[in-house]
């Protein structure tokens, strides 16, 4: 074991926690806007991964384009999801249990359905910035990488000023946090819940993009990318998208570093027994905010 | 009433015609118990590609001895369990003669216990197995044992002097092979410097390849079904040769590995690029049929049939299972390679069926390297 | 009244005579199948009592599965104990592995013990699949010797199928005494209402755990069973998708009901099998039914007729 | 074990007892220094506007609140650090204040629960239906029986608890709570929603729970339900301001002074 090589292993944890990062990102916003889990975020990197890869290569669209095409799909698909499923739901108010049922379903289907129309293929889309590598200390870093990354860092800014200075973005933590309130004071519960499904889509989409040069999209991948989000999530306190990222660099982190110390069999045991560990001991997340036993 | 999906080809209509039968003509049934679906769908739809070409060839040429040749086609979804249910199907419900299939070494375990006591043949598309294959002498085996292909891949590290070499391998096949590679290195001088597993449903392999690219290896060697780990190991700066097992030697899996494909040698079967004159012909036929070109797995999917269906012609039609299992049992020249089903791994290949192929911008080419005993 | 219960015990008579002579007159691939959704209908009363009595989501029960599975090759197998031991250390292991991860877990709610069940149950695939020396990792176990009772083997479907509803029958009947004596009146007043529930004396971090545990010693009942009946078990059976198809059960039962428990088995084994008629879209259409499930049917299979009942009465 | 109120003569020592209750939430004290006593058998009520610290008080009492200071007390034994299963099993029973009955249940059902405490079937005697297990179920059906007519709810045994109308919801908590036999009933709001029918139906039951012996706490705005009250205390900015009759506090300047300007 040499310092090359500990370098080497944080820089591939590092641009894994900003994966499971933006994942958690997502789903903290959907948690945030709705009181759901959405068991589904991972499909909609899927749906934005593959649309884009759809997009480029199939229509032969420009890069920008294509990206855009991705993102919108992810949008259309969390406001279709919202309409459809989730509406009628909350009209009969159904339990936690059965949100969390309905987004399991989703990703199965969502999973076949990619499958079905798609393919069984992975699917590779070039990187930002190219393919090329550049050299630290030794160790290797893909430019698209630190492009992740800085995008990351960027969302989770916006989400920030999106929060605390739009009316939109208020409205949509009033309309969760106190339903009833925000009727009285006149904003549409429903159209805010709708807004959050678009957006949590859209940050879903656009993290399927961004890890698509990196690891490949192919569609069973939703499912364990929905769990490492949710482990980074639950480590931010599950409402706080800068929270998401904290967490996604705890687990990225020490997944790599298990790697490097133990068996790499063993580096999701790791990342998720640090998830449980949390949820049981620190159950307001790293940095002990609030909000989260709420449902 | 049978929920099973069947494939059936309109071909007996056309094996009547041609031969002119005037009785109805019972078809000859086998089974094929593939996965197309699930974890090794990768390995079980080439397959599928390579039996249904088979069945077709034959049907058009007269079918099994005049009668049609039926094919029963069977997903397992990549499950053990639902293999067994299947093969149960196919041998107590459907009665069919023999079984082409599975994909996976885990299936073949468990669908042995079912078809041997039976003697029903299996020609399965997996090595030799766990100790309990050996008494299982109607299980045949298509493609080579585990220890077979860590000879091969070691043999070519020699070949290029190659003493210390990294080992990269997935949790499920690529496990199995380095089991039986552990114990190999002194025989052919190397010395596994590094050695990093990764799970077969890992997206990213980064900081295992990392390990192994810091152990300054000479080669790395990637035993896995999956473009996960090359792709990896070019991203941290590899730039030593990687020799991979047959696994990934389809064209699917290298469009995936993008970039990081070139340069990779694999020990493997058909180079369909540059056949060996017992392939050309069954290259032919493939393209013709599907317009694209085979690997191995459709080979050994071609061959499966063909090596059934020539044991069927030459035991009787009503033949007891044993006495056709029997009949299997015996050299065959197959697209893929040289059979020999009486050798002790129900396989008979060797170092010499080998073929060593570099890839370069997604296509094959014939390495001039081939390894011996 | 006593017509209602009388035709009610005529209707259970039919079904169980129907269940009696179905061996004999399905072929041996339906029997497999229904031997099938036996194993799954107990595996799946585990979660349906969890998510029905006490509103717990479980997504572990693979684990369990999988240790009654594997508790039963690794016995009979390697060290050459009788069956019905093996059978009685697979229970043993999970009701243990139940306790320990249960007690600290079980003191989430919601969707945050959903999904730390998920994740106990990914870790323990993960468990399975690299303590090869025990499992035997990708490869499995195989050649375990069939379950028999003074010398009567049951060795083939056909026969198994008796086993495995006769346990089956007697789980249910047992569930359905505990959901109607005292403590299954206090599970479903902590679903209907914790903070009451409290006041009445109940002790519901307690009684969730009983009840995790009774969950955990059902899936490996079921997979012990399963083990036998298949005689080969490797890891791919354990993974997290089946965990997700046994909770599935309960979902498209109606989680309130413990005789509907069946239904749902039913559902999972036959429908994918009806479906995979259709080819690489048969999961999408799976995938869809639930979603249509979860959505426009809160209780299931179950609340069918009493949907049809209510729009009879306008 | 408790020395503080042996001086007390046996016939009227208080079968509750609070002493020195104080909390706060972050800094803010919502309770400061409460001490009353209530005796066996009779009515207490606790009024004050909203942010008096009534709720917090309440939930103080019934156990679902740990207080920074001060002591609870049952028939003289210190229960401050007893969880609420602990207080059920003392006799000490709560209701809420938007009826928590348990909704998919039937009438029947959420009576019998009354009886968890005192029962004992377990989860091995229940599967297996046990003779003692059968018995024990029938009577405590039975007892449910009696206690649901009683209680005026015969023809809505079979009924689910949560398709009631919320006045019989109210009914069926207490009937719940009743069969609990209690000896301290911690009453919440029990009239919020009630037509004024149901408030004097409910003020009767109180009555009645009293003269059996029970001992009662109860918080409302509702002053027509509270004058069932032997005391009341009057509770603003998290002190006692008054004590005394219903009439006494609605002639208190003080509590006045504290509606109308509060």
């Amino acid at each position: 074991m040499n310092s090359t090589l500990i370098i080497q292993s944080l820089m591939a944890g590092l641009t894994n926690s900003f994966v499971y990062a933006l994942i958690g990102i997502g789903i903290a916003v959907i948690y945030r806007g709705t009181r759901i889990i959405n068991a589904m975020q991972g499909d909609f990197a899927v749906i934005g991964g593959m649309l884009t890869v759809f997009g480029l290569v199939s229509a032969g669209l420009p890069y920008v384009w294509a990206c855009a095409l991705g993102i919108a799909a992810g949008a259309a698909s969390g406001l279709l999801i919202d309409v459809v499923c989730v509406r009628p739901m909350i009209r009969r108010q159904a339990d936690d249990e059965a949100f969390l049922l309905l987004t399991i379903g989703l990703a199965f289907t969502i999973s076949a359905a990619v499958l079905y129309i798609g393919g069984r293929e992975a699917h590779l889309l070039p990187g930002i910035g190219g393919n090329g590598t550049v050299e630290i200390a030794g160790a290797f870093m893909s430019v698209h990488a630190i492009f992740l990354i800085a995008i990351s860092l960027l969302v989770v800014c916006g989400l920030w000023l999106f929060y605390r200075k739009t009316i939109a973005g208020l409205s949509m933590i009033a309309a969760s946090v106190d339903p009833d309130g925000a009727t009285s004071i006149g904003i549409n519960v429903a159209r805010m819940r709708g807004y959050t499904f678009v957006l949590g889509g859209a940050i879903g989409a656009l993290a399927g993009i961004l890890v698509t040069p990196l690891i490949s999209v192919s569609y069973q991948m939703g499912l364990g990318l929905t769990l490492k989000g949710f482990a980074a999530a639950i480590l931010g306190g599950l409402t706080n998208p800068l929270g998401a990222v904290l967490g996604g660099l705890v687990i990225g982190l020490s997944e790599s570093l298990a790697v490097v110390g133990l068996s790499s069999g063993y580096k999701d045991v790791v990342a998720l027994t640090i998830m449980l560990l949390m949820m049981v001991l620190m159950p307001n997340g790293l940095l002990g905010k609030a909000g989260r036993r709420g449902g | 009433m049978s929920l099973g999906k069947r494939i059936f080809f309109g071909a007996p209509a056309l094996a009547m015609a041609l031969i002119g039968a005037s009785a109805a003509a019972e078809p000859v049934r086998i089974g094929a118990l593939l996965s197309t679906t699930g974890g090794l769908a990768g390995l079980g739809i080439p397959q599928r590609d390579g039996v249904l070409l088979a069945q077709k060839l034959i049907n058009a040429n007269g079918g099994v001895g005049g009668e049609p040749l039926e094919i029963l086609m069977e997903d397992d979804g990549s499950n053990p369990d639902a293999a067994m249910t299947k093969v149960n199907t196919l041998v107590h419900s459907q009665g069919v003669k023999a079984i082409v299939g599975p994909t996976g070494i885990a299936q073949t375990v468990a669908i042995g216990s079912v078809t041997q006591p039976l003697n029903i043949p299996v020609l399965a598309f997996t090595g030799i197995g766990p100790a309990v294959e050996n008494a299982r002498n109607c299980v045949f085996h298509m493609t080579p044992a585990q220890g077979l292909n860590a000879r091969a891949l070691l043999s070519y590290a020699k070949e290029i002097g190659a003493k210390r070499v990294g080992v990269l391998h997935d949790s499920g096949y690529g496990q199995v092979i380095w089991g039986v590679m552990s114990k190999l290195g002194d025989e052919f001088g190397v010395e596994f410097v590094q050695v990093e597993k990764f799970e077969l449903s890992a997206s990213d392999a980064t900081a295992q390849a990392a390990k192994v690219k810091a152990s300054e290896p000479d080669a790395v060697i990637v035993l896995s079904s999956l473009a996960t780990p090359f792709r990896n190991l070019r991203q941290v700066g590899l730039t030593a040769p990687i020799i991979s097992v047959h696994g990934t030697a389809t064209y699917e899996i290298v469009k995936a590995m993008g970039d990081a494909a070139d340069n990779i040698v694999h020990a493997e079967f058909l180079i369909a690029e540059d056949p060996l004159p017992y392939q050309v012909e069954f290259v032919a036929e493939f393209q013709k049929e599907y317009g694209r070109l085979p690997k191995h797995f459709e080979a050994a999917g071609y061959d499966a049939v063909m090596a059934t269906v020539a044991a069927l012609k030459r035991a009787s039609s009503n033949a007891a299972p044993d006495a056709l299992c029997q009949e299997v049992r015996t050299p065959y020249q197959g697209a893929f390679a040289q059979y020999d089903f009486t050798a002790k791994d129900l396989g008979g290949l060797t170092l010499s069926s080998f073929s060593y192929s570099l890839l370069t911008k997604g296509k094959f080419s014939r390495l001039p390297f081939k390894a011996s005993q | 009244m006593t017509k209602t219960v009388l035709n009610g015990r005529l209707a259970f008579a039919a079904v169980m005579l129907v269940g009696l002579i179905l061996p004999a007159v399905f072929e041996r691939h339906m029997v497999d199948l229904l031997v099938y959704a036996g194993l799954y209908t107990i595996a799946g009363l585990g979660v349906g009592l969890l998510l029905g009595q006490c509103g717990i989501v479980n997504l572990a029960q693979a684990l369990f599965y999988g240790i009654g599975a594997y508790a039963s090759a690794y016995s009979t197998v390697t060290l050459g104990w009788s069956p019905w031991s093996g059978i009685l250390l697979g229970i043993a292991i999970s009701v243990a592995v139940a306790l320990v991860i249960g007690f600290p877990l079980l003191r989430l709610h919601g969707f945050f013990l959903a999904l730390a069940t998920l994740a106990a149950g990914t870790i323990g695939t993960i468990f399975f699949f690299e303590w090869d020396w025990l499992t035997g990792g990708t490869l499995g176990i195989g050649g375990l010797p069939p379950l028999s009772v003074l010398g009567f083997e049951f060795n083939s479907p056909a026969r198994f199928y008796y086993l495995v509803w006769a346990v089956v029958i007697i789980l249910l009947v047992l569930s359905s005494n505990l959901v109607s004596g005292r403590p299954g009146l206090a599970m479903r007043a902590l679903r209907d209402s914790a903070p009451a529930a409290e006041v009445m004396a109940v002790n519901i971090h307690a009684i969730r755990t009983k009840i995790f545990a009774l969950s955990a010693g059902l899936g490996a009942l079921a997979g012990s069973l399963f083990a036998h009946y298949s005689t080969y078990v490797s890891v791919e059976s354990f993974t997290v998708q089946r965990s997700i198809v046994f909770l599935l059960i309960p979902v498209i039962a109606g989680a309130r009901s413990i005789w509907g428990t069946v239904a749902g088995a039913l559902f999972v084994t036959f429908v994918p099998e009806l479906l995979s008629g259709f080819g690489d879209a048969h999961q999408m259409l799976f995938g869809i039914m639930l979603v249509l499930v979860v959505t426009l049917m809160p209780d299931g299979l179950a609340g069918i007729p009493a949907r049809v009942a209510r729009r009879f009465a306008r | 074990m408790n020395t503080v109120m042996t001086h007390a003569p046996v016939k009227s020592q208080p079968l509750m007892a609070l002493r020195g209750v104080a909390h706060q939430f972050g800094g803010l004290v919502v309770l400061r220094d409460v001490s009353f006593t209530v005796s066996r058998g009779r009515i207490a009520g606790l009024i004050g506007p909203n942010g008096s610290g009534k709720t917090t008080l309440f939930n103080i009492a019934s156990g679902f609140l740990r207080p920074a200071n001060g002591q609870i007390f049952i028939d003289g034994r210190d229960i401050t650090a007893a969880s609420v299963q602990e207080r059920s099993r003392q006799g000490l029973i709560r209701t809420f204040q938007t009826p928590k009955v348990f909704q998919h249940m039937s009438v029947r059902e959420n009576i019998e629960m009354g009886l968890y405490a005192t029962t004992g079937a377990g989860f091995l005697a229940s599967m297996l239906a046990t003779p003692g297990a059968r018995g024990e179920r029938a009577r405590i059906r039975r007892d449910a029986q009696e206690v649901g007519e009683r209680f005026g709810l015969g023809s809505h045994l079979n009924t689910r608890a949560g398709d009631l109308p919320a006045g019989q919801q109210r009914i069926v908590e207490l009937a719940r709570a009743y069969m609990t036999k209690p000896r301290v009933l911690l009453l919440d709001e029990p009239s919020s929603g009630l037509s004024s029918d149901e408030v004097e139906l409910l003020r009767n039951w109180v009555r009645t729970l009293s003269n059996e012996g029970i001992t009662v706490l109860l918080v409302s705005h509702d002053m027509g339900l509270m004058s069932v009250c032997d005391t009341v205390h009057a509770l603003y900015f998290g002190k006692i301001i008054a004590s005394g009759s219903m009439a006494a506090i609605q002639a208190d300047p003080m509590v006045r002074e504290a509606y109308l300007g509060g």
